[in-house]
């Protein structure tokens, strides 16, 4: 089993993707000969040629709306917005047509569009390099959102996204892209959209996606010295969700912490807390807690690291929590 | 006020009826062609007038009509075949109805009973759209399409295939019609921009969007753009079919503007009084794009009166199947749009859906309605 | 006092808003001659000149990219965006920049911009005409979003909007522009941010705003007189959030309920609902239900009746409370 | 590969230090001026190499060099005096020192100390604009506002305005600089779009972007375009000059192309092997706007070596005190950032804050780190 980082993994499953389908196109900003500002498409425009790994003009809406054209004429674009702060100029062509087009052709026109966003903080980056805008696109109807915290997911639900005739929003958690882990490229990949539980335990569940998973891997087996048994949840899909998995597990544990980087009002935590309380109002014994990025827009690198949440933010969280 | 001078744009046709010659373009076509298109636009003008009576009754939620731009459309939409492939803003109905979208059909989006219902891979004519500008950049990526799938550029010019796009002149102060520009120029890809300049953007005249001439934006973005008198069929056509024949021998993009006149309202919404004069309507009347072609075609003797009466007869019966199918659309229920919001939809939709579905069904047996004195107490309480 | 429509009295406010400040400008798409679609800016332009109330080119992100620099500038620009399906083009403007030059000059640049959006269904609209697209905005730091369901409230809110030195989304409901009410154009207004409690009540809380809110009156009227007493509260600003008024109404009846027009995931009702879980987790006698519009986009006039929450969806939820 | 035809562009200096003439604009200024701006571009241009070397140094997360730009920049600027007003991406540093920014606080933002730290109103230089064109229609609106308040077109010159914005290449091919164009041709706005065409948007070569020389993008939108040699500092600032008049007097709109080569990488995070040739670049060093500017201010006799010593050790001093300086910007605190969100903010932001500081005052006692073996089991986990 080849040990890849998470980039590598990215890169592999564009490749797979691209030998699997001719009709599979990437495009996007400096993705040719320099293969990505984060070298995610290193090597395939050498590789697959111009017309399918497509150096687009410096304009958002231009490479989705063009997206969505060749989407209507069969062919399945995967698309690179170079930063998450970069992806707004494109906000029309994604959450009002490219959404849409299923629905607006009363199911007759499918859009197998994959808009792939390095996304998240942690990085030293200036502004507009560190955002987390998943909660806008979950809130569209129409668009899934995925989003991977390993290289395994990396590799593998980039190729089911691609070969989903929904468009899909895949976020990368950049702030990871270099961590390494194994990939069996053989074995059958988890369903695209279905959360795992990633450590099991019963007092408590943290709930969360992306950069934030390996933060709450560790904050759970620092807890476990604490004697505290706590259970990870890596949503991977945010929209849809997978509530099952989540309420299967919050039913067993009775307290849940949703853990992510985006502003706490609106965020996807606000989603997962309302259904909890519903779904599990009698088998919580404690609120639902969010341990997320503040509401203030993402602060400059030298404070970032009070900004982000951390193991020690999400241990305190699941103290006050247990305390509860 | 907004009457151009003549040699400011290709014209082949003049409004009284005489055909004149242009040094770059030609109408080819004989007169059984031109004949062809006279029906086609006095058709699409019944069925207008139609649709906009519907929309009085109550019938339509609201209609866009296309009074005064018959030959723009009709002249552009019979430059295109196939493997061509055609997408609309929403207010080309004489293009749909050429590429042969069912007129009744057409209504429900306007009826409120569907989002756009026709069969965008049968027609060849995409989905029509709502919001400004967007499909000249779903027309570009199409028209890269084309490229990648051989079409373009061929030996055999049967073999190929080009994209046109219809926008209006406001349309063009959008940044996505202009990254459009920028997209087609950089890859050359086989596409037409076909702007019909109707002087307004609902109350706005064309000067608030672009101080000089439209058909000028394309030069600046390194391909051409020509000015036709956009109710000049014969015009129109050769302009559009040069323009789509470079595309399809893979030369890139043209910018189409046809200059015309939005005859109507914007909308069955608008009240244009409250921003152009009577004398301006009045003079574009004038240069009622049918009319020409009528004089045109019977001076040469190619119709005569049984001809157009047979064609009223036409139109009348379109008509009335307009009328009777509008009122006869099938209406639709909420649980179809569940279905085609996404393929696969996860648990969280589906259960709304099966809330909604138990919750209409528990209702169909209540449905007492508000006791009347209530109002008075909400408005107090407001 | 007279009695305005709202669109009266929202045109009135901003009238009055123009002539308390010379720097006060408006512009928009046919907002001039036409005195805009709605005509809450009739004869503005006639009154004021062009100069003030400035007939746009058809571009959104231009609309609001000038509307910053003529902030920058020192006036205090009106924005209308004619229908709230095309403020998406402007999204990059609004959320990327607008709402973040005061933080980015760290304090010292102020953006008063208001962004006038008349949303929401209910109209008999085409597609895109009837959105209500507030939490995409609300999720976004640096913005102040707010929404009238009246005409006292249009009158005051959109001058007290105006003054304010924050940006300001304001959202209108504009299928109650034409309802009435008596204005009373001397009296302090209440403060901007602040909610309202339209109708007091012991039993379950309505927590709403904009155009459900006449909707949700008449359902606690109604059910009112199957015995149960209900309290809805009028949010008005969407953010900030005045919880302090809508958590003192729960902890008093021990059961709530949002209703929004917009999608349920990440809805308001989301935000309001995670907050309450938490802030009233001993109070809560049921889970806090929401009733929204649902996860697909907003369907054709013919079934939008079925779409958007009515007073009979609002009295089942009702009723699913009481019950619990 | 890019290098420009000579009669492509406006020059008045050529690369060998030899001034020439040309039948539209001229460099009226004296020798001493322009000995000052060779002395901002040196100046420039070592603070640039300096921040270069902090970034290596980790002492800065990033660093945008304008190496290669500094005749477009400081040819530019001093084309402006009060009350214009600057617009700038974010590679102006030239711009930027020219205005009086201190170059130590400049730093603050890519050291990851401060958003954008300068007084904008003090140094009538707005903020740097990471979201590329966006500060098109900032500016934009801006010339607006300076209509507005009667600042244009006035007979009396010094009384008159005008703005002038930044931006690359690449940010051509946005939509909203597109609409900039738009906004600013239908309202004559006084501003002066000013792109340095460096040939590259990162790896993306300006054919990507546009197949016809960008300045020619003007007239589509019914406003002149100019280009001008960017590496002639007298050709920029007299043509610049120009254009900030006609907006001035009340004209509207120039676009002004400087062709000039980003001679560094896009930023220190770029590898430029990976997409262009060191021929290339060779051949773009033989065209340096500094050594021009010294070879002709020496051959004229306006500057000796002592002058140019002089300016050394200056450069040094400055380079000195920006290393100091870099180190010793002042760390920020995150709840600072609370507070310069929103003005008045509410009590949800006010209770984050306060729960913030609450954690942080008691996170000050703790601090243990996680346990060595973790990594290992969080590894597997994953
Ligand atoms: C992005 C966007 N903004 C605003 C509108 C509202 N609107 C509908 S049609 C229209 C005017 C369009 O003018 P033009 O492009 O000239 O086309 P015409 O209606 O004249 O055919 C406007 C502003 C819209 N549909 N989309
Ligand atoms: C909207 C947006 N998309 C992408 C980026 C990432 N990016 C930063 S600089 C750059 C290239 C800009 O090229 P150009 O406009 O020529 O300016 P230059 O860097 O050459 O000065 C890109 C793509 C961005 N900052 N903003
Ligand atoms: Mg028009
Ligand atoms: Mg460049």
């Amino acid at each position: 089993m080849p040990t890849m980082t998470l980039a590598k993994a990215l890169n592999a499953g564009l490749r797979r993707a691209l030998e699997a389908d001719p009709k599979v196109l990437l495009a996007g900003e400096d993705i040719g000969k320099l293969g990505g500002v984060f070298r995610i498409t290193e090597h395939l425009q050498r590789d697959f040629g111009p017309d399918r790994v497509i150096d687009s003009p410096l304009a958002e809406s231009g490479i989705l709306g063009t997206a969505i054209g060749l989407a209507l004429r069969g062919y399945r674009p995967v698309v690179e917005i170079q930063f998450d702060g970069f992806v707004y100029p494109a906000y029309d062509q994604i959450v009002s047509q490219l959404s849409r087009f299923y629905f607006r052709s009363h199911g007759r026109l499918k859009m197998p569009v994959v808009v792939r966003i390095p996304y998240g903080g942690g990085i030293g980056a200036i502004e507009h390099h560190s955002e987390s805008p998943e909660a806008y696109f979950a809130h569209t109807p129409g668009l899934k959102v995925v989003t991977c915290s390993n290289p395994v997911d990396g590799y593998w639900m980039m190729q089911q996204a691609i070969a989903s005739n929904n468009p899909i929003i895949f976020f990368e958690p950049k702030r990871r892209y270099h961590e390494k882990g194994e990939v069996d490229t053989e074995a059958e990949p988890m369903p695209l959209f279905q959360a795992r539980v990633v450590k099991p335990g019963d007092d408590l569940t943290l709930i969360t996606y992306g950069p934030m998973v390996r933060t709450c891997v560790e904050a759970a087996i620092a807890a476990g010295e604490e004697g505290h048994d706590i259970e990870v949840v890596d949503l991977r899909s945010l929209s849809p969700l997978d509530m099952a998995t989540v309420t299967e597990s919050v039913t067993k544990t009775g307290r849940a912490i949703v853990v992510h980087e985006a502003a706490m009002t609106l965020g996807m935590g606000a989603e997962i807390a309302a259904r909890l309380q519903q779904d599990c109002f009698y088998s919580l014994q404690a609120p639902v807690l969010r341990v997320t990025g503040y509401d203030i827009p993402y602060p400059p690198s030298r404070v970032e690291s009070s900004f982000l949440p951390d193991l020690d933010r999400v241990l305190d969280a699941v103290d006050r929590s247990m305390a509860f | 006020m907004s009457e151009p001078a003549v040699d400011d744009f290709v014209q082949l046709l003049t409004p009284d009826g005489e055909r004149v010659q242009h040094p770059e373009f030609d109408f080819a076509g004989s007169d059984d062609e031109i004949a062809g298109y006279l029906r086609e636009m006095v058709l699409a003008r019944r069925f207008d007038s139609e649709a906009t009576a519907l929309q009085r009754k109550g019938e339509l939620g609201l209609w866009p009509p296309a009074l005064g731009q018959e030959a723009a459309q009709v002249g552009s939409v019979n430059a295109t075949r196939l493997p061509d492939h055609v997408f609309p803003s929403y207010r080309e109905h004489a293009v749909a109805l050429h590429l042969g979208v069912d007129p009744v059909e057409m209504l429900g989006t306007f009826r409120g009973t569907a989002m756009v219902p026709w069969d965008t891979a049968a027609m060849g004519l995409h989905l029509y759209s709502f919001v400004i500008g967007t499909q000249t950049l779903h027309a570009t990526g199409y028209a890269m399409g084309l490229q990648r799938d051989g079409l373009v550029g061929n030996p055999e010019p049967a073999d190929n295939g080009a994209v046109i796009v219809y926008f209006g002149d406001g349309a063009t102060s959008q940044g996505d019609v202009n990254e459009a520009f920028i997209f087609a120029a950089s890859y050359t890809a086989p596409v037409v921009f076909f702007c019909q300049n109707n002087q307004y953007a609902i109350s706005e005249p064309i000067a608030l969007q672009s101080k000089i001439p439209l058909y000028r934006r394309a030069s600046g973005f390194g391909f051409p753009g020509v000015r036709v008198d956009g109710n000049d069929v014969l015009a129109v056509q050769a302009v559009t079919a040069s323009a789509m024949q470079r595309a399809r021998r893979g030369e890139g993009p043209t910018l189409v503007e046809a200059y015309t006149y939005r005859m109507g309202a914007h909308t069955t919404s608008d009240d244009p009084t409250k921003y152009r004069s009577r004398d301006e309507t009045d003079a574009w009347r004038a240069r009622d794009p049918i009319s020409r072609v009528q004089t045109y075609l019977l001076s040469a003797g190619a119709i005569d009166q049984a001809w157009l009466d047979a064609l009223d007869a036409e139109s009348e019966e379109l008509a009335v199947r307009v009328r009777e199918g509008c009122l006869a659309l099938r209406e639709p229920k909420l649980e179809e749009f569940f279905e085609h919001t996404v393929i696969d939809p996860g648990e969280v939709l589906l259960e709304q859906r099966d809330e909604y579905l138990e919750y209409e069904a528990g209702f169909a047996d209540e449905g007492e309605p508000v006791p009347s004195e209530t109002h008075e107490r909400v408005q107090e309480a407001l």
